[in-house]
């Protein structure tokens, strides 16, 4: 599929200023070989994941503030029952964690197009009672999952094509084949326009339900990842709202538009880059933390500017 | 291979935006900078969960660092990465909490004596009767869970007192207020116990009570102090339980110690004190600051292992900071 | 021989207001069929009920004489039915592949159609980059390249200059000729004359006539769909007032697209026409003169004072004020009918003032009254039919006052009684002394209101002309930049 | 109109009163007088904070920054009171102006999307605080007295100050929504900005004075929470953010903007403080109270959009 020329100028930005940071980095390091890399990307699994299942849901013309709940809860659920077993066991509730944040993601859709009600108020509850349902299964931080599982997730030693699987397969296997599908055309439509996709034979209603669908599914990869990576779970909702907030930041940054119908899923995974590296190299200097988080909030708020500006130039 | 008078440290807290935790990693700097062995402080301190905690780790294993001292959000789940730190050669520091990762050090508040001490306290205070409003912290939280073993364990002795109402506060201040309001009504309980959540009780009980106070524990947080010491006239037996948020400071001095390769013991548990303004007026009045905040830990020294005085403490420099520092 | 489609007492209530009573409509196939009412007749109503956009309270629809329910226009489209909507159809941010995709229409087809109505077109492009008519047309292709046998064009030529207008003309009569029907909404009555077998008039949800065209006229559509309240425009011959101070002048301007030079005046109490075909840059004349952006180059002088506006603020203050193309760009929807007509009144932050029920209730009743709005649906000023919109995107100047209107295809998709009611409200303020610019995509408005009208071509004023001598054919010449 | 505002309303009595009615079943000290009054007293920071949220939710806005912004003023307050109570206030308001200057500027002026604007400032002021407390911000944060009673203060049970303040602004903020010119604006460019710009009104400055009065409620509201409590902590509002959006929205307040009002969000705040004094009287797990609170937001949301969409 050709992307739009904005898409492409967007990603080419983010692609650039990721190369740049990413070259600070390594400078800052003593070494830079694989096992750097794979701490990087390790380190932007679960946001990255969390940012394009967001990333969808926003194209589609919602927006899900439950989706790092969504994630917190599929973590709980596969740490618990995964804690201490075997191979196969781990593997099947980390599939059955996965159908069932797909469900959660439908049921929310069906709820959104049901009610009526704005998704940022349907999903603001719903995010309550995910955290609800973590916390039943899972009334503190414990589970576990077995090792060799795990080593799919964050690879032996210092390999990084594990990890490096994990990032891009859903981008590979899921959205690319997603995005010249009817119904992924169909998520773009219902975000630009809900009347016009209605009066072009799109089921608006049914197609919430799946784009909610597939949120969930990237929310349940996160929460599968997030019990590999950490072999444990904890049912905070000050974490699931941390991480909720990025995903939205690391959408916009990757060029989606918060109004639905534009952007692209490479995008956000290289904005979740951006959000790793600003405290990361300031922790190389030996910043005070408080100083990158102003700095991040500054250029969030920047690049959102100057981006829109340059939008504005491109309509004229 | 570092040289003795060049080690890096990497700080890894999970939990920002909170002034318990920004005095933790001030001690660890104020701690640091006096050493004359520490070249630099690296501290990434943000609210994020144990994959976030994880990164931070790796990126310090990547940056090289000596020891890392880590405020763990979880016990197990940061194991994975502390493990390749361990395997590393980096000494791995766990302050505050415990995290299971063999080989870690730990240097810690003993949360379940925190529990039991401002129970025990809370019994005395209540004539050994009565009910008690139970105000925790988070449901879950591995301290949390330390301290409700700590404070059943005291309750289950006495028969005469009984916990009517168990909440969690979230350790959120505000929301602990509004529970207090909420709950405390004119005769039903006769104590409070919080986790640390204390202040806005007392504010509640001026509200609700109409000034009839009835005994609280608290930590020693410094507008806690405060009210314990101006209101001890009023008839208010406020029960303060020590939980230094300096512990960072003891954490650096634990890392120096192994780095220099003497021998520690695994497991470092600091014993919390209760203190009443009857008891212990003059460690109360010693211990509460004019001019800070507060919600700021009044505890600043912990004998035997920190050394710097109040005021290195509040300047909050690390070594790369400080104009005398090591080096840039 | 049976009917294509007939539909039976088909009624659908809004809420309180009743869109459809009871309306009968049938089909022959081979036929065009022309549908006209009022605004707010039920006319889109009934298309949408009849293509699955929405379900109809009560009533029967059969297609070839089977019953049938259609759930969405997809599935009217596999039927053989096929819409162009009153309003576009296509999605703003996706390509025009994909949104061919949406509907899986097939595109070698499709580019067939394209090209048989004489456009090109890139498939890459993204719509919202895309000109409004040219989007009517490829809806049609769309609708075409999916061979209906009955095709439905709800107010399609209302955006179209006459260019295009001519070739959906020939493309209906193509269709008819293959054996296929078409349901041809419009209110331009010229149009129905020349093209429509067959005529059924809507008139408040109800069909009130069904003819064919040869049995009665153009008065017997008008007299159907307006009842008793027929009025008809009369054309104004008033052009000798005119004082020799213009109002506005402008000269030289330049947008740095389309618009070259252009040179003009209006005097006070004139009522200027003009014309153009589409994509002559007439748009960003109107933006710039009410100061909605600015002018690469040029001067505009009102009331002998040079001008220069940074935003729409400037050019009220001084008595300009614009009733833009696009409705929905001059209107609050979720509002009421009287915030709207009001908004002007309050534009200025210092004014934080509290408002005057009893001033505001009397204005307001007034301009309602004056302008004989609607007020069924008040609550919420979207509710509105189109014509009823229009007449308070109106309303809302003629209560705050100006000197000069600048008015946009005021009349563009709206009924003839509502049409007059316009055109003698323009008349009413000329004679009051106001001033009036025209621009019009209907060019006998030039003759029936205006004084003077000016033809823009290539981005420069090709020709200034008397109403009096400018009709239709010389305008249209004009327009082709033939004279 | 007034039939569907009346329909609205009554639909959220109804819901308010069924929580009350429920709530006294579960705890019948809640329908005592002193009860009430503290019921009250705790909606009263709440119903600001969705006072300041509302007019920016009107114009089509969001403010994520409002938590940070009513801690920081509620921090300022306290930490510089010893100069004097009037002084520090001045400071907290000026804090307040330029932040929400500063928002208003880059979503009024620049067009920056304001749910990443608002989002980012308040990752800003955090930082900003973070470091404050250590250094320009250091100091007791203990509230004056003064501020404690405006905050909690009894009348006369159970009128309290911070009731009498919020219905005092309240009201202020209602009748400037409803019956003056600057609330007519705000409700035209959340509806269609382009059609208010065509009709003369100059978003940007409509926006600007949007966000710096939202941001002057929230840190009333702020003070509030922070002589409630008697001190301030550097997260004083943060539990409050998530529950400012939903009061609005419960009470009717369209997040697209232009349609909503100010007495719909006042009952979204006396209902989710009374389900927040149900929840704490209930004896069950915190899973289960979260469990509670977020069924019955989207409940209450879903029943009142059934009950005022249908004619
Ligand atoms: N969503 C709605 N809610 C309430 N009333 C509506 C709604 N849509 C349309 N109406 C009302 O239904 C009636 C018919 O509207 P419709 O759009 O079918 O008219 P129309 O014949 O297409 O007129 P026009 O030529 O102006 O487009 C009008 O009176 C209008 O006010
Ligand atoms: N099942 C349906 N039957 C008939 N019409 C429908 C149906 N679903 C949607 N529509 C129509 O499609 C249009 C958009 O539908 P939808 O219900 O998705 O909008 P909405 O969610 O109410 O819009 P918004 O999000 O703007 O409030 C509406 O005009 C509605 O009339
Ligand atoms: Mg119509
Ligand atoms: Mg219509």
């Amino acid at each position: 599929m050709k992307l739009s020329l904005r898409e492409q100028y967007w990603n080419l930005s983010i692609l650039g200023l990721v190369i740049i940071l990413t070259v600070w980095r390594s400078n800052q390091l003593p070494v830079f070989g694989s096992y750097e890399i794979k701490t990087i990307i390790l380190g932007i699994i679960p946001i990255a994941l969390l940012a394009m299942g967001q990333s969808l849901i926003i194209i589609g013309g919602g927006i899900n503030l439950a989706i790092g709940a969504e994630a917190i809860l599929i973590n709980c659920i596969t740490a618990k029952y995964s804690e201490g077993s075997d191979f196969a066991t781990s593997l099947r509730w980390a599939l059955l964690g996965i159908v069932i944040s797909v469900i959660v993601g439908a049921v929310t859709g069906w709820i959104i197009s049901k009610s009526g009600i704005a998704d940022i108020v349907v999903t603001l509850a719903t995010s309550f009672v995910l955290i609800g349902f973590a916390l039943f299964i899972q009334p503190g931080p414990g589970g576990g999952v077995n090792l060799d599982f795990a080593k799919y997730f964050i690879g032996g030693e210092d390999s990084y094509l594990a990890p490096l699987f994990v990032l891009f397969l859903p981008i590979l296997l899921i959205w690319l084949p997603l995005q010249k599908s009817r119904l992924g055309i169909s998520f773009y439509a219902i975000g630009s326009s809900k009347d016009a996709a209605f009066l072009s034979g799109v089921n608006v209603a049914r197609t919430r339900v799946s784009l909610y669908a597939v949120g969930g599914l990237f929310a349940g990869l996160c929460g599968v990842s997030l019990t590999a990576i950490t072999q444990a779970a904890s049912p905070f909702a000050v974490i699931s709202n941390t991480a909720t907030l990025n995903s939205v930041a690391a959408a916009v940054l990757g060029g989606v538009a918060l109004a639905g119908g534009v952007g692209g899923l490479f995008g956000p995974a290289l904005a979740s880059l951006v959000l790793y590296y600003i405290p990361t190299i300031m922790l190389g200097y030996g910043i005070d933390p408080a100083y990158s988080q102003i700095i991040q909030g500054a250029l969030t708020i920047l690049v959102v500017l100057v981006g829109g500006l340059l939008r504005a130039r491109g309509k004229r | 291979p570092a040289n003795a008078n060049n080690y890096v440290i990497g700080v890894s807290n999970g939990w920002a935006g909170n002034s318990w935790r920004e005095t933790m990693v001030c001690a660890i700097k104020a701690e640091a900078t006096l050493s004359k062995k520490v070249s630099k402080v690296l501290v990434s301190s943000r609210n994020t969960d144990a994959a976030g905690q994880s990164a931070d780790v790796r990126a310090f294993i990547s940056q090289k660092v000596n020891a890392i001292i880590i405020n763990p959000g979880d016990k197990d789940a940061i194991n994975p990465a502390l493990g390749e730190a361990i395997k590393a050669g980096i000494k791995v520091i766990a302050v505050d909490g415990p995290v299971s990762a063999p080989g870690a050090y730990i240097v810690s508040n003993d949360q379940k004596k925190y529990g039991a001490a401002g129970a025990e306290a809370l019994a005395k205070a209540m004539n050994y009767k009565g009910n008690v409003l139970y105000m925790r912290g988070i449901s879950g939280h591995p301290a949390d869970t330390l301290r409700d073993e700590g404070f059943k364990s005291v309750m289950a002795k006495y028969k005469n007192m009984k916990v009517t109402k168990e909440v969690f506060t979230n350790w959120d201040w505000a929301k602990g207020g509004e529970l207090a309001k909420q709950l405390l009504k004119p005769g039903k309980f006769q104590g409070v116990w919080t986790s640390g959540i204390d202040y806005p009780v007392v504010e509640a009980m001026k509200t609700n009570l109409r000034g009839k106070y009835i005994p609280l524990v608290g930590a020693d947080n410094n507008e806690f102090l405060r009210q314990t010491k101006e209101l001890a006239s009023k008839g208010f037996v406020g029960i303060v339980v020590s939980n230094p948020a300096v512990i960072g400071g003891a954490g650096l001095k634990v890392a120096l110690d192994v780095l220099d390769g003497k021998t520690v013991a695994s497991e470092s548990l600091l014993t919390p004190t209760a203190w009443t303004y009857k008891a212990n007026k003059k460690e109360i009045d010693s211990s509460y600051f004019v001019g800070q905040e507060a919600t700021f830990s009044s505890a600043v020294k912990i004998p035997g292992y920190t050394t710097f005085s109040p005021a290195q403490l509040f300047r909050c420099k690390a070594p790369q900071d400080s104009d005398d520092g090591a080096r840039a | 021989m049976g009917n294509l489609l007939e539909i039976r007492a088909v009624a659908k209530n809004y809420g309180p207001v009743v869109a459809l009573r009871n309306a009968n409509f049938t089909v022959a196939p081979g036929e065009i069929h022309a549908l006209m009412g009022a605004n707010g007749a039920g006319k889109s109503t009934l298309v949408k009920i009849l293509t699955g956009v929405i379900s109809g309270d009560a009533g029967t629809i059969k297609l070839n004489g089977e019953e049938i329910h259609f759930t969405s226009p997809d599935n009217a489209r596999k039927n053989g039915v096929a819409p162009v909507f009153q309003d576009p159809a296509l999605i703003p941010d996706l390509s025009l592949r994909r949104n061919l995709r949406l509907t899986n229409t097939n595109i070698a087809k499709f580019e067939e159609k394209i090209a048989y109505l004489g456009l090109k077109i890139n498939l890459e492009e993204q719509v919202s980059r895309i000109e409004l008519p040219i989007l009517r047309m490829i809806d049609l292709a769309r609708a075409l390249a999916h061979d209906p046998k009955l095709l439905i064009l709800d107010e399609i030529t209302a955006a179209l200059p006459a260019n295009l207008a001519e070739v959906v003309i020939r493309v209906m009569n193509e269709e008819k000729a293959r054996g296929n029907s078409v349901v041809f909404i419009s209110h331009r009555l010229s149009e129905i004359g020349e093209i429509c077998d067959r005529v059924t008039v809507l008139r408040d949800g109800i069909d009130v006539d069904s003819f064919n065209t040869s049995e009665g006229d153009e008065d017997r559509i008008v007299s159907a769909m307006l009842g008793s309240k027929i009025t008809s425009a009369e054309s104004k011959n008033r052009s000798a007032s005119i004082s020799k101070e213009p109002l506005l002048t402008v000269r030289g301007i330049k947008d740095g697209d389309k618009l070259v030079n252009i040179d003009f005046e209006i005097y006070p109490g004139e009522i200027l026409g003009i014309v153009a075909l589409e994509g002559q840059g007439q748009d960003s004349l109107f933006d710039i003169l009410a100061g909605e952006v600015s002018a690469k180059a040029g001067e505009i002088h009102f009331s002998n004072k040079k001008v220069d506006f940074s935003h729409p603020a400037d050019a009220i203050k001084l008595g300009i004020s614009y009733v833009p193309g696009d409705r929905k760009t001059a209107l609050l929807p979720q509002r009421s009918i009287r915030e709207n007509l009001a908004l002007t009144k309050f534009r200025k932050l210092r004014s934080w003032n509290w408002i005057n029920q009893k001033n505001e209730d009397s204005l307001v009743d007034k301009a309602v009254s004056n302008l004989e709005i609607d007020t069924r649906a008040s609550s919420q000023v979207k509710q509105l039919s189109g014509g009823n919109q229009q007449k308070v995107t109106i309303g809302r100047w003629i209560t705050t006052g100006f000197d000069l209107l600048l008015c946009f295809d005021p009349t563009r998709g709206i009924d003839v009684g509502t049409k007059n009611q316009i055109y003698k409200l323009l008349s009413g303020l000329s004679a009051e002394g106001k001033s009036v610019l025209l621009f019009t995509s209907e060019l006998r408005e030039v003759q029936l209101v205006c004084d003077r009208a000016i033809v823009l071509y290539n981005g420069k004023v090709q020709g200034v002309f008397d109403a009096a001598k400018a009709d239709e054919e010389l305008l249209l010449n004009a327009a082709y930049g033939r004279n | 109109m007034k039939l569907k505002i009346n329909r609205s309303m009554i639909a959220l009595w109804i819901i308010l009163a069924l929580t009350f009615l429920v709530t006294g079943l579960v705890d019948s000290y809640f329908f005592s007088i002193p009860s009430i009054g503290i019921t009250l007293q705790l909606a009263a920071p709440l119903g600001l904070l969705a006072a300041g949220q509302t007019i920016v939710m009107l114009t089509g806005g969001i403010d994520l920054s409002l938590a940070m912004i009513a801690t920081g003023a509620a921090y300022i307050v306290s930490v510089k009171s010893e100069s004097g109570l009037l002084i520090s206030l001045a400071y907290a308001l000026i804090f307040c102006v330029v932040v929400g200057a500063v928002n208003g500027i880059a979503v009024g002026v620049f067009g920056v999307n304001p749910l990443i604007m608002t989002l980012s400032m308040s990752a800003i002021l955090i930082g900003v605080f973070t470091v404050g407390v250590s250094t320009f911000l250091r100091g007791s944060s203990r509230m004056p007295d003064l501020l404690i009673t405006a905050s909690s203060g009894l009348i006369l049970d159970p009128i309290t100050w911070p009731l009498i303040i919020w219905i005092i602004v309240g009201g202020f903020v209602h009748f400037s929504l409803t019956r003056t010119g600057f609330g007519r604006v705000i409700y035209a460019i959340g509806d269609n900005a382009k059609a208010a710009r065509l009709a003369g009104v100059k978003v940007w400055q409509v926006q600007i004075a949007v966000y710096v009065s939202c941001a002057i409620l929230g840190g009333m509201a702020g003070i509030m929470l922070g002589g409630q409590s008697g001190a301030v902590a550097i997260s004083l509002a943060n539990s409050y953010l998530l529950p400012s959006v939903a009061a609005v929205v419960i009470g009717g307040t369209s997040i697209m903007g232009g349609m909503g009002s100010y007495s719909g969000s006042v009952m979204g705040a006396l209902i989710l403080s009374v389900l927040s004094y149900l929840l704490a009287t209930l004896n069950s797990s915190e899973a289960f109270k979260q469990l509670v609170y977020g069924g019955i937001v989207l409940a209450l949301a879903w029943v009142y959009s059934s009950i005022s969409e249908r004619k």
